[in-house]
């Protein structure tokens, strides 16, 4: 029973190594790489849900029957576009803020706020 | 021109090879878009004699098929050194003298160095190529210019 | 600096994970531009000293009670794999018995994306278009203080002999690779979204190697921006089109006679949008980035 | 008989590929610079990648799964070596000096 | 024999992954992602077959051509990384 769920846990494990990044590392970009990783998790755990055993990837062809489940592919081939599109936002806002404030550690971005 | 058509011709096959669907639409769509990355690749100026090598001449062939003999040959000579270990190795460095005129027939040569394991080019300077070699009688090969003289035979 | 190379290698590592799907070829193609996005990105940035970590040890804690609570939680899911999971017993059931003979396209991806689920697509599409409208107004509008003539700009490339030689032969190639991928969205992996990708790719080689101008100057950013738009306008337009025809809003049956052609065109219509849109997208936000990369190189 | 041929010919090769394959990495693992490395690496993309991929050929028949295959090839034969052409170049000129232990002839 | 070739290209990819990890300078890591990226080609083709469905060599395309811009992409990286360093000095 318990070894047939083991992708949920090989999820959680990136998802929560990603969550680590993002809560420890200091620096903004590093920040990001940690959401990326978070946002990768979770999209494994889709696909991972959509998984039939035994079946085949969702394109018709002769002599298969078991299809994988074409519903969390089309969810996460879009989410994975927009996510790089997003990415890219927040990547500019790290330019904008490195620009503004000439770095990009959270610590010293806090302290420049407090100084004005 | 001339250059434009190859390209074209090539992408053609491409597009044929790779489809399998031979309905008039996606024929058409083909076409469409040979047409299309064609011109995209005339605005970025990237079709000309060194993208599309009509000039060299079918010797290139003949080239080819010795230098796989000569991949397989040095493959075996690297793996057997892999597996003896670091003590059989003796890395050294050489610059060697280029005859190809042009920069088409200094990059067949420089990455055919490359392809046979053993060598790697560094650095293309002027008419000299920097080359890095397992050992010296990989360097001791090259030097004798065989591939070199190849290459150059190449461009008529 | 390390990072970077570690984004690569997380992005290969998730291709190799779930190997089966379609969703791969997406992750392909997420390999192969999110890192040079980061790494642009890291240009301007610079490389960066680390700071010392902020109470790792609660953090660290927190995290693993997270993680435990979230193992607990799967105890109840379904097995991996297993086909009566309840994610496989409503619709999907449907979509992949009645997708062949309703749509009759064999890949089922493409028939849910563009068709049952074209709404959400529209709307994928359209955050993906504000996304570079955003990217744009953050950085673009620094620009036309600090902007240098880019003629300079990125020079690094130009002694690299041999990689000018083959990408010359390369480019062209991927460029019709794209198309391909493009076209045949409907009966393998592919379609708008990895075509669009592969398509900025290939610009962006260019862009890298023979320098920012030179590609400005063959693909111009202003033409980029409509054909973005156009992209969008082009999805909601087949949608506005078979509203008139009687149906409801992106259903295509009405498009031909036949309702099978039909939907077949409204498909090749919406995906043909997708595909501009994201190419455009792609190649805007690279060109944002860069552009600011060599302003600020040109303002140091 | 002709079909019984092929199907041995198609493992040989995919076998031969993969020994090939893990000789490379492991001199990748076990060479002692940068450079060195190069070569081990170039192994697995030479030889091996052209054994595996011809053994999928040899299985695949004659379609277009087989034209895929060998454009596969071509592309992973052209771009190789720039790569790591273009890899050592960028290793020279960052002051990355080959560990040399014959003569240095330059 | 398509497992075993699987297992060795697997195998090889792990290989890759700790060159990047152990890699002294920052070549050596583009060399092992490179090599990874590579493998990856292989592995795509080579499941291809084994689960049957030779569709993915699409994919195993794609990447090809993907891995080179993204190799490209970082080497350009370092190099203007360094032009700049050296330029202040």
């Amino acid at each position: 029973m318990l070894p047939e769920l083991y992708n949920y846990w090989v999820v959680i494990v990136l998802m929560m190594i990603g969550f680590y990044i993002v809560i420890v590392q200091g620096n903004l970009i590093k920040k990001l790489i940690g959401l990326n990783i978070f946002q990768t998790s979770v999209f494994i755990f889709y696909i991972s849900v959509g998984k039939v055993a035994g079946g085949s990837a969702p394109i018709l062809a002769e002599g298969v029957s078991v299809y994988s489940n074409p519903l969390p592919h089309v969810l996460i081939l879009t989410a994975i576009v927009v996510g790089i599109a997003t990415m890219a936002v927040a990547l500019a806002l790290v330019v904008r803020i490195k620009n503004a404030y000439g770095t990009v550690e959270e610590e010293e971005l806090q302290e420049r706020d407090l100084r004005c | 021109m001339k250059h434009c058509l190859s390209l074209a011709f090539v992408l053609m096959v491409l597009w044929l090879g790779n489809s399998g669907y031979y309905s008039p639409l996606l024929l058409s769509l083909g076409a469409l878009s040979v047409v299309f990355a064609v011109w995209v690749s005339h605005r970025m100026d990237v079709i000309d004699h060194e993208s599309q090598p009509l000039h060299l001449s079918g010797h290139i062939l003949f080239f080819y098929c010795w230098l796989v003999g000569k991949i397989i040959l040095s493959n075996i000579d690297v793996v057997k050194r892999i597996w003896l270990g670091n003590k059989s190795i003796s890395p050294c460095v050489a610059r060697l003298p280029l005859s190809q005129e042009t920069d088409m027939g200094k990059v067949i040569y420089a990455n055919s160095i490359t392809l046979t394991p053993g060598t790697v080019s560094m650095d293309i300077e002027g008419t000299t190529v920097l080359v890095h070699a397992l050992t010296a009688e990989n360097i001791a090969e090259l030097k004798d210019g065989e591939m070199n003289r190849r290459v150059a035979d190449l461009e008529l | 600096m390390l990072a970077g190379i570690y984004g690569l290698l997380s992005a290969s590592f998730f291709v190799s994970m779930d190997a089966v799907d379609v969703a791969f070829t997406e992750a392909a193609v997420g390999a192969g531009v999110f890192p040079l996005l980061m790494l642009t990105a890291l240009t301007v940035t610079g490389r960066f000293e680390q700071t010392a970590h902020r109470r790792p040890r609660a953090a660290f804690f927190l995290v693993l009670v997270t993680g435990a609570l979230m193992i607990l939680g799967t105890l109840d899911m379904p097995a991996f794999g297993s086909p009566d999971a309840p994610a496989h017993t409503h619709v999907a059931a449907r979509y992949i018995q009645l997708s062949p003979t309703e749509i009759g396209i064999p890949n089922m991806v493409t028939s849910v994306l563009a068709d049952y689920r074209a709404f959400d697509t529209l709307g994928e599409v359209v955050v993906v278009f504000t996304a570079v409208v955003g990217v744009l107004i953050l950085l673009t509008s620094v620009d036309q203080r600090q902007r240098p003539s880019p003629a300079n700009a990125v020079e690094t490339m130009r002694g690299h002999m041999i990689l000018r030689v083959v990408s010359k032969m390369l480019i062209p190639l991927i460029l019709l690779f794209a198309l391909y991928v493009q076209f045949h969205g409907e009966y393998g992996p592919g379609g708008g979204f990895q075509a669009g990708v592969i398509f900025a790719a290939a610009i962006i080689l260019y862009a890298m190697l023979f320098g920012l101008a030179k590609a400005e100057a063959a693909i111009k950013p202003s033409i980029l921006r409509l054909l973005a738009a156009f992209g969008v306008l082009l999805y909601g337009g087949v949608g506005v089109v078979s509203f008139l025809t009687g149906v409801n809003y992106l259903d295509y049956s009405r498009l031909a006679a036949d309702p099978v052609t039909g939907r077949h065109i409204g498909i090749l219509g919406i995906e043909l949008g997708v595909g501009i849109t994201v190419a455009a997208a792609m190649i805007l936000i690279f060109y944002a980035f860069a552009g600011y990369a060599a302003g600020r190189a040109e303002a140091e | 008989m002709l079909a019984n041929i092929v199907n041995l010919l198609s493992s040989a090769c995919l076998l031969l590929g993969a020994f090939l394959i893990i000789s490379g990495a492991v001199g990748v693992l076990r060479f002692p610079d940068f450079f060195t490395r190069m070569h081990a690496a170039g192994v697995t993309e030479t030889l091996a990648t052209t054994l595996i991929l011809l053994g999928l050929m040899l299985l695949a028949g004659w379609s277009i799964i087989s034209f895929k295959l060998l454009l596969i090839l071509l592309f992973i034969l052209i771009t190789s070596p720039v790569a790591s052409h273009a890899l050592t170049k960028a290793a020279l000129h960052g002051k990355l000096w080959p560990l040399v232990d014959g003569k240095n002839e330059q | 024999m398509l497992i075993a070739c699987a297992v060795a290209i697997l195998v090889v990819m792990v290989m890759a992954i700790v060159r990047a990890l152990l890699g002294p300078t920052i070549y050596d890591r583009i060399l092992a992602v490179n090599l990874f990226g590579t493998k990856t080609v292989l592995l795509i083709a080579v499941i291809g077959f084994l689960f049957g469905r030779p569709d993915f060599l699409d994919i195993a395309l794609v990447y090809a051509l993907i891995n080179f811009i993204s190799i490209v992409g970082v080497l350009r990286y370092f190099e203007y990384n360094r032009s700049e360093e050296g330029g202040s000095l």
